[in-house]
């Protein structure tokens, strides 16, 4: 299939809130390590606040933008504390970025992907190297989007933005966060990684398994 | 193995917390209809007095609601446990207290509570509520004093939120409060030590490890790791190291006045608490400055986590005013 | 491995606090010259006036001497950590205090307290002091209903402190305080759950054991052994099982009034306190017993104990008066 | 030696602190199990105020009643609680059996010591039986008081009142104590040795070893 609508974005928000949930419990520990421990709670809580207010919208009526908002505003509602408004943010823009759109084209889906990547980094004021989740976000954008200028089909473009954010995580690692509850850690902060950009693993696998069909290995 | 705990869901734990807290103080707050998380001071609130609006995450009560009430902050926006709220419940507390002379934000300086009191100031604003913001971060353990901007707010804002709610009760202009919102916070200065962690009520793990016979000075009020780890000290080294720090910033001369706070984070029982301020006193003592007022007990605290922090206050005719105008709260009351 | 506490030394705790807690509150307090244990309240003893002292063992903080001052106690008597004070020092509080009206002793009845303090009322005799005494026995956990004299002092203290205190600041005769006072301490009932122990600061070490998923029912507020050990329950459940024994006991009509007590045993968060307040309000509600107020928070503690105690006085009009009458504590203010 | 002086009391509370304090934590585990874990702390509290009281007396000049009620006076101040009460009772009352003596016979020992059990017993208001430290004090005297009136010696005495302690503490496992902070427990507070007791033994047999010469072997 090429193009997405509502149901298939039912169907991501399914798939993450899942990821997510499987994943609760590291997620706490990350947080724990360089902050307060409650990361996999505030994500979860989101994703299955998102994944419930999306399931209950009218796939025949409902286009995908106004799923986004929705999905934005139970994030947003249920959460608060930073992954709130980061993710709220960038399903916001993810919806603008296909507004008036019935289905998504994978240009589309390419687009969103792309806002919602910005949307987190203007919300949070984060530049790459902060040890934020931006490291995981940008940088899966950034690869999704020339994968797609260059050609690759809407699966290799996610397959490659995984992989990117999957270095992206891992790379907060050796830097010393400046924003978010980590940034007083200084030195404390190196050698761990930043839960957000684990989380933000978790949720780009997830879209792409949904929408690109690809399921990890297990 | 869980942490023992005395609730009924994790999940729920807050939201039933709120249920107990209006039952037993029904007299001082009331909640928003369809926003329980948004709770307002029966009085206080009025036409042509600048609003007060703090709030923050649970798990450290009595802040932020204990310090609702008339004389202190017309209203508190409550998020999950060491959550920031959403921008909603903030808003609706925003509506609730305007009286037409602008609303002030207050509350700690961490990243999810800047993002989400933003966006409902940013939401007021299409409102035309004139919404203003001060920061707190009182706690000196937390960046550098060069960048007293990026510290974050712990028990301090028990005097912050003071001063700014005794400038509103007394009616005085939006640039005044400000004014001395930001003056208190300038002036008050928090240390702390942890000795023990606290346990989410959703996860009941502990929620960093910490050896037997070790402290963490600088511990964040989340749980967030602090400048370092020791042997644990005697109750007089810990004061003192916290004074150290709190002193050379404040830097006092003598005849000056302070307010003190002996904070517990959570567990640690009076009879510490009373003896680290005995400690506290010599070395004010000492150095000739005097104590215009003292408060002990559970402030601000990490649900059950073991801890002190002292907080100080450095006082001018101005904020003393203020530290001693009256106010009547479900938590706490003064003057 | 030795328990974490922020003290210096062990043997001089007790000590080190009441200086730092005279340090604090020396608008409220001041103690005997020669007796550092005999703490008094500044304003309240008058000529006239019958006196009330009240006292016992350090740790249950901010009992005893949190609630001396104007409209309740007139002085403590301070002991070791769990342990009753000797005469002397109580002999210099009903001294210090003595308004020519009679000097009433209150405190929780336990053998060594009824030793000492009956050892202080016969010195005190013979200084023509006339002196009586009314145990508090609030703890329904603690002995059969047939025998309600043999019973616990514990959180109810409180009320039966407040209801006596009101009484001599109303400057009633001696017998009308007596009255007064028992009649508070038999409508009022407590019920205690412990989740884990406190340890001395002299031995550092839990005072009982006890399972990482147990708790037990009636805990008495030094470690005492209650009446059963089981595995931690919800709040609902904890409460309903504290309700159910003090109901029956109450026995209250449709349309009664009660005060309520909701206490920490020390480090059980304000979160879980008022879970537990939620439930306490939902079982009167259900039954039409309608709350005239209610306290949540520290009030009669075990250094650092975990648990809850709940409890209810049974107003009625004159009761009730007493509990409305102003107070101004060190550690407590109402009215 | 066949009197005894003030000199000669002082080593016995020389005696009972040391031995009070060698099993201070056994004491306190005690009376954690029916009782509030502080028995050892009060008992070593009150004899080492008691033995540092007499010790400053001047033996020349002090006669041993005085020195007994110097003792009672600060233990009580130092101790409070139970113990307190009870052992400044106790002393008072031996200090009363032997007024006015400038050195003490046997006789005045065991007079002394019937006096001390009974002052107890007075000021707790307690009987046999009702697990306390008078199951050890009332067989201890009763056995001294007896063994001396059939001719046996201050050692042999003090020895036979020893023994009886011991089997008197021991009892105080099979009853329930209706007496004391450990009143309330009824059933539970069976099989387990009253604290009160226990160091009642230890009490007793310093008084032995340091008044009849008996060390106990190690
Ligand atoms: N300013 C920011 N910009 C981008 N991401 C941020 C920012 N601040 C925090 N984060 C992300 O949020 C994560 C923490 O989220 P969470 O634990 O849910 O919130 P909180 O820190 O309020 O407990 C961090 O690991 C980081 O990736
Ligand atoms: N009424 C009494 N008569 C005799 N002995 C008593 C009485 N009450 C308590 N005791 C003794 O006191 C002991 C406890 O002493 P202690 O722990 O020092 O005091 P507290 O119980 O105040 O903590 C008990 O084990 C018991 O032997
Ligand atoms: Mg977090
Ligand atoms: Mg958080
Ligand atoms: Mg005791
Ligand atoms: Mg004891």
């Amino acid at each position: 299939m090429t193009s997405f609508g509502t149901a298939d974005l039912k169907k991501m928000f399914d798939a993450i809130a899942a990821a997510i949930e499987a994943d609760k419990d590291r997620l706490c520990q990350l947080d724990g390590v360089i902050g307060d421990a409650d990361h996999g709670i505030a994500m979860a809580l989101g994703f299955n606040a998102a994944r419930d207010a999306v399931a209950a919208l009218d796939a025949a009526t409902v286009e995908p933008a106004t799923l986004l908002n929705t999905a934005a505003k139970s994030f947003l509602n249920a959460v608060g504390a930073s992954s709130g408004p980061l993710y709220a943010t960038a399903f916001m823009r993810g919806a603008a970025a296909v507004k008036g759109k019935a289905t998504l084209a994978a240009s589309d889906v390419i687009a969103m992907f792309q806002a919602m990547a910005q949307g987190i980094k203007d919300r949070g004021k984060a530049e790459p190297g902060e040890k934020t989740m931006v490291d995981a976000w940008q940088p899966a954008a950034e690869a999704a989007t020339a994968a797609h200028g260059a050609g690759k089909d809407l699966a290799e473009s996610l397959g490659i933005a995984f992989a990117a954010a999957e270095r992206g995580a891992e790379a907060t690692k050796d830097m010393i966060a400046t924003k978010g509850r980590s940034s007083r850690l200084g030195e404390r902060s190196l050698g761990y990684i930043d839960p957000g950009a684990a989380s933000a693993v978790l949720v780009i696998g997830a879209i792409r398994s949904s929408l690109a069909g690809y399921h990890r290995p297990r | 193995m869980q942490t023992k705990k005395i609730i009924n869901d994790g999940d729920r734990a807050v939201d039933e917390m709120l249920e107990g807290i209006l039952a037993a103080h029904s007299r001082h707050l009331w909640s928003v209809d369809g926003s329980p998380r948004s709770i307002i001071a029966r009085d206080g609130p009025r036409p042509g007095k600048v609003g007060l609006v703090i709030g923050g995450g649970s798990g450290h009560e009595p802040t932020f609601l204990g310090f609702v009430g008339k004389g202190l902050a017309d209203a508190a926006a409550i998020g999950n446990v060491f959550a920031s709220p959403p921008p909603d419940p903030i808003l609706e507390c925003i509506k609730a207290v305007s009286g037409g002379a602008g609303v002030l934000l207050m509350y700690g300086n961490y990243a999810g509570d800047v993002m989400n009191f933003d966006m409902a100031a940013e939401m007021a604003a299409m409102d035309d509520v004139e919404v203003r913001t001060v920061l707190t971060t009182d706690d000196v353990a937390s960046a550098p004093r060069d960048q007293r901007q990026k510290r974050r707010g712990v028990a301090g804002n028990f005097f912050i939120f003071k001063a700014a709610g005794a400038a509103c009760d007394r009616m005085l202009s939006f640039d005044e409060v400000e004014r001395i919102a930001r003056k208190a916070n300038n002036h008050t200065f928090t240390m702390g030590a942890a000795l023990s962690p606290c346990s989410l009520p959703q996860t009941r793990r502990p929620n960093f490890e910490i050896g037997a016979d070790e402290m963490e000075i600088g511990m964040g009020i989340h749980g967030e790791p602090g400048i370092a780890r020791c042997a644990l000290k005697s109750a007089d080294a810990i004061a003192d190291e916290m004074l150290d720090k709190i002193l050379a910033e404040m830097a006092p001369s003598r005849g000056d006045k302070v307010a003190v706070l002996v904070n517990s984070l959570g567990s640690t029982p009076l009879m510490e608490l009373y003896i680290v301020n005995r400690r506290v006193k010599q070395r004010l003592d000492d150095i000739g400055v005097s104590v215009h007022a003292t408060w002990v007990g559970n402030y601000c605290t990490s649900l059950e986590m073991a801890g002190v922090s002292v907080t100080l206050e450095h006082l001018d005719g101005e904020l003393q005013a203020m530290l001693d105008h009256p106010c009547d709260c479900a938590m706490f009351r003064a003057g």
